[in-house]
């Protein structure tokens, strides 16, 4: 189908601190399907972004990016620290990412240790990673799940404890695919809290429009595989022609 | 399909839920090996061990009737040992005449044939105990402990963690292929066995496409985390010296048993 | 809830000791190598790999599909397990999936687990990857057939071993148990062989990379053809043998010293293990022995104990000292604050 | 959580050809959770309603008892017929079932031998399984995906699929659970024009309250294993204090 590719003309945030930049970034799938075709924009400390787009517009394949599970052409910054094979591991201690389905993220039998197998990795003395796990289910208000077996809890508390594990890795970004998909109104509502409490930067995609408008102060608009629109939030959804151009829909 | 129908574990309060998961899976196996050591006939040791297994269910406050009342899972296995019934030479006791063969049970058949039920039937019932007590990770912690190679251990944890989520979703398929298993009226529904059969396997492909490519997903997860190929795990337990004495003491009375048994 | 409507989880009880042990033997060894090679060939995406298959096969158990009369075939995926991992990963994922059946549902014994290990994963891996490994390169008619006929196999083998096994810890009749269990299980294995094939097939339509020349299960060595092939000839042999000659079974048994007093009642090798304790005066020598050793572990373990309390006293001092809080990636700006907390 | 059970004050919609008739139907789970505590209602022929209620409210319980994976106490009639263990396949003809996730629905190899499941299962004859098929894809606008893998399909392409599924059955009643989860806006809103336009009795349950405004004159809300009201979408929507209530959000 075909898009029509808007030039972008909202006003970029300004920012000195850069918590993430991302540059020129291309990637093909093994398979031959070229899913990102030069995405570049910046991150500042304490931005809280939106990224939207139809499916397949590459918003996951860019977060696997972004800690370096993927590996495309182009430039990554990590708060001033270019990813490459060599430093993966402070990268992805940097980079706290939180994938979909929170069952695939909550791969132990408890929820302790799902929150503590970030920092045990990062090589952490036990003493740390006890102390780690305790601050970051207490972030998430979890503290009395410590000892639960993950499989007995619903999808928000999943949901919470899957942000947990990688807040226990205290990182300085935190990435959200599809945070809200599942929930129910009222466990959104408490997602929704949550994320406006967490004082860190993030990149959350999402299709939730409503969320978009009561979280996100800026938005980037992806469609295949690349970014049509980087602005505030207020103008991009005053902007039916650009959001109706890339599936998306005013909420 | 609802999250914990697979659970065995049963809590509650007691010291030997407590109890150092090594401990519970070493005697549970001491026990077990026990029961396989006892003479055919030995009837008082096979009651003591039964009186033990009733002290267990009353210590663990699951109420006296807990694993006897589960312990018939065993039973049907029981046919395959009906044959010795009638091999074992000995003092007829019943000869009955059935599909033109006459058969005779011993005394020395019988008397085989219910210790081989009884054996079953402790040791069944005090596997149930171990894992009523116990809590499955655990189990596993202890497994590791007890030198069971790692890459097993890790096996089973992620089999017990991720056997929730796709039973789960076989749950969902066979419900949907059921709410789909419809009639017409006057025609002679449910299709052949091969083909019915071919569908059963189609599901069986489908849900290991999308096992695999959850293994994908988590392998992505695990990575983000800062896994290379090497787990470590916190080790969450340690010996309490209550626990050495109730090893002491439950290997007692396993050897009593056993004087029991030859006595 | 029951979940393996198959008479092949042997419940602790049924076999003798010794055959219990033997099969433990067997099973640790074959899995000792199973465990390095897999190590080798995986890498470090074989932890979720494995796990969530070993996942995969406890699900698909529970797949059926009626036959007829209220009866229902289902997968026991032996087979198959092997045909998509390769053979060393198929065993793994067998065992944790049988041991996990064991441990947590009471299916089948502790004490001889190692047998059903030994039937359910190890024989039934072997058989369905050696046969499916021989036809490495064939056309795609000829390899689901042959995994057909290799499934069908893989559940007679394990059947039949059970036989053997419950016959040589005197628990069952050989003329009898043979043919029953044999005569169930080609049912059984009908049921495995159409869902293998079924499942195989959809896979090599829909992913067919996850077959393909670079997958694991084309890795596996050529020799596997030959194991598969040879267990298969044992199965095909031994069975109809068996079944109709039960007696020369038995001789060849007797010859090799396997059964001793088939009269004694306790089992044919039960009479290596416990003979001492019968009569004669070694065998109170024997009991004194291991009495003695029974109390020193006792007191040993009581030792220990006390030496444990005082450690614990210790270690607990050790925490409350102000551990290490240096950790190479703090580079967070903000920071949960770290709170020590006593053990 | 004390939840109001606010007295149904809406107008019942009158009708005479019932499709569906639900009588005090009450249900426990084998654990003992009681799932369902008398739900009665009506649907009539053309009907279009939705089910709304929070997680756990009872919704898919109902469904699984409409066409009899469940068991309850109560009376349910299809168009007539009692639901009794005896005509079960006959009103599993009758009532088309559609779950949330389609990958659970869709598990043969390609698109044409899922649709043809049912009508095989029902014994028809070979080139009425055929029309039946081609039928059923065009009237969810998917004929040229007859032969395409099911599994490469898009969310979008899998749901309507799905619901092929079991049009394919010839149903009277179409029963849809969460549809439109997990769908992006475009997909969504060419499964909103979709479910417009079949012309069959349906009963869809959702958490998407603009979905329920859009194309359902009237609602269902479930709590608790009861039906806490029944009415015109119209005033429902306008009640804030039953949907406050009852964990629901004006779109
Ligand atoms: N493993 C893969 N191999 C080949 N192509 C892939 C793979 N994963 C994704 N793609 C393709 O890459 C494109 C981008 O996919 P991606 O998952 O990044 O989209 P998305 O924006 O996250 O969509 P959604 O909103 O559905 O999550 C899609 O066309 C998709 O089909
Ligand atoms: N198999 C089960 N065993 C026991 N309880 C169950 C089972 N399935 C569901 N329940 C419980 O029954 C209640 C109703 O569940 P149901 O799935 O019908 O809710 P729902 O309205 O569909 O919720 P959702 O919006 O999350 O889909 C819930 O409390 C749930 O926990
Ligand atoms: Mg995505
Ligand atoms: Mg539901």
């Amino acid at each position: 189908m075909p898009v029509t590719h808007i030039k972008n003309n909202f006003e970029m945030p300004e920012c000195d601190g850069d918590v993430l930049t991302v540059k020129d970034l291309h990637f093909s799938y093994p398979d031959g399907h070229a899913a990102l075709h030069g995405v570049s924009f910046n991150l500042c400390s304490g931005d809280k972004v939106a990224l939207v787009g139809p499916n397949g517009a590459g918003k996951s394949t860019l977060m696997l990016h972004l800690n370096g599970i993927l590996n495309g052409h182009g430039d990554i910054e990590i708060s001033g620290k270019p990813l490459t094979r060599n430093n993966l591991s402070v990268i992805r201690a940097m980079v706290g990412l939180v994938f979909q389905n929170p069952d695939d993220q909550l791969f132990s039998p408890t929820v302790f240790e799902d929150v503590a197998f970030g920092p045990l990795h990062m090589g952490l003395p036990e003493a740390d990673v006890r102390a780690r796990v305790d601050a970051a289910l207490e972030a998430v208000r979890m503290s009395s799940y410590r000892d639960r077996l993950s499989h007995h809890l619903s999808v928000g508390e999943k949901k919470r404890i899957a942000i947990a594990t990688v807040l226990s890795m205290n990182p300085s970004l935190l990435i959200l695919d599809e945070p809200s998909a599942g929930l129910d109104p009222r466990a959104r509502r408490t997602l929704i809290n949550l994320l406006r409490e967490l004082p860190i930067t993030m990149l959350v995609s999402t299709h939730d429009m409503v969320l978009v408008k009561e979280l996100f102060p800026r938005v980037i608009v992806m469609d295949e595989g690349r970014v049509v629109a980087d602005g505030s939030t207020r103008e991009i959804l005053e902007n039916e022609e650009l959001l109706t151009a890339h599936g998306l829909e005013k909420p | 399909m609802h999250f914990n129908a697979f659970d065995r574990y049963h809590e509650k309060e007691s010291f030997i839920h407590r109890l150092d998961p090594r401990v519970k899976a070493a005697v549970t196996v001491v026990f077990i090996i026990s029961n396989a050591l006892l003479p055919d006939g030995a009837w008082v040791a096979f009651g003591f061990a039964w009186l033990v297994v009733l002290l267990a269910n009353l210590l663990s406050r699951l109420g006296l009737g807990y694993t006897l009342k589960r312990s018939i899972i065993a039973l049907p296995f029981a046919l395959i040992a009906v044959t010795v019934l009638f091999s074992i030479p000995g003092k007829p006791l019943f000869a009955f005449h059935l599909f033109m063969s006459d058969f005779t049970i011993t005394d020395a058949g019988l008397l085989r044939f219910v210790s081989i039920l009884i054996r079953s039937w402790l040791s069944v019932q005090m596997a149930i105990l171990l894992v009523a007590v116990t809590r499955f990770p655990d189990l596993i912690h202890a497994l590791e402990h007890l030198k069971v190679p790692a890459i097993l251990t890790t096996i089973i944890a992620f089999l017990y963690r991720y056997l929730f989520v796709l039973t789960d979703e076989v749950f969902r398929l066979l419900r949907a292929r059921e709410s789909r298993s419809a009639a017409a009226a006057g025609n002679r529904s449910g299709g052949g066995v091969f083909w019915r059969a071919r569908v059963a396997g189609n599901m069986a492909g489908q849900l290991f496409l999308r096992s695999y490519e959850r293994s994908d997903r988590i392998y992505n997860a695990m990575m983000s985390r800062g896994y290379s190929g090497h787990l470590y795990t916190l080790n969450p337990h340690e010996m309490k010296p209550g626990d050495y004495y109730v090893t002491a003491f439950a290997i007692a009375i396993i050897f009593i048993v056993q004087v029991l048994g030859r006595l | 809830m029951h979940f393996s409507p198959i008479p092949l989880h042997i419940p602790d009880g049924f076999l003798s000791i010794a055959i219990s042990i033997l099969c433990w033997v067997i099973t640790i060894v074959i899995l000792g190598f199973a465990v390095s090679k897999t190590n080798k060939a995986l890498g470090e995406k074989q932890v979720p790999l494995m796990g969530v298959m070993s996942a995969f096969i406890f699900a698909a158990q529970m797949i059926n599909f009626p036959i007829a009369g209220g009866t229902s075939g289902h997968l026991l995926g032996g087979a198959l397990a092997s045909v998509v991992l390769g053979p060393w990963a198929g065993m793994l994922v067998m065992t944790a999936v049988i041991a996990v059946q064991a441990l947590l549902f009471q299916d089948g014994g502790l004490l001889v687990m190692g047998a059903n290990i030994l039937n359910m994963g190890l024989v039934t891996a072997a058989i369905g990857y050696g046969l499916y490994r021989g036809v490495a390169g064939r056309s795609k008619v000829v390899k689901l057939s042959v995994v057909g006929v290799a499934a069908w196999l893989s559940v007679m083998a394990g059947a039949l071993l059970t036989a053997l096994q419950l016959w040589l810890s005197s628990t069952s009749q050989l003329e009898i148990v043979i043919p029953a269990m044999l005569g169930v299980h080609a049912v059984i294995g009908l049921g495995e062989a159409l869902v293998t094939v079924a499942a195989l097939s959809f896979i090599l339509q829909t992913r067919p990379d996850l077959l393909g020349e670079d997958s694991e299960s084309a890795k596996g060595s050529r020799n596997w053809a030959y194991v598969g092939g040879a267990i298969a000839l044992i199965v095909i042999l031994l069975s109809p043998l068996a079944s109709t000659d039960p007696d020369g079974l038995n001789r060849v048994a007797m010859d090799l010293g396997f059964i001793q007093t088939a009269q004694s009642g306790s089992g044919p090798l039960a009479g290596y293990v416990v003979p001492f304790f019968k009569s004669g005066p070694v065998s109170k020598i024997a009991a004194g022995l291991i009495g003695l050793l029974v109390v020193g572990a006792i007191v040993t373990l009581i030792g220990r104990g006390m030496k444990a309390k005082s450690q614990i006293v210790n270690h607990k001092s050790g925490l409350a000292t102000p551990s290490a809080t240096a950790s190479g990636y703090s580079t967070a700006n903000q920071k949960p604050q770290i709170k020590n907390r006593k053990s």
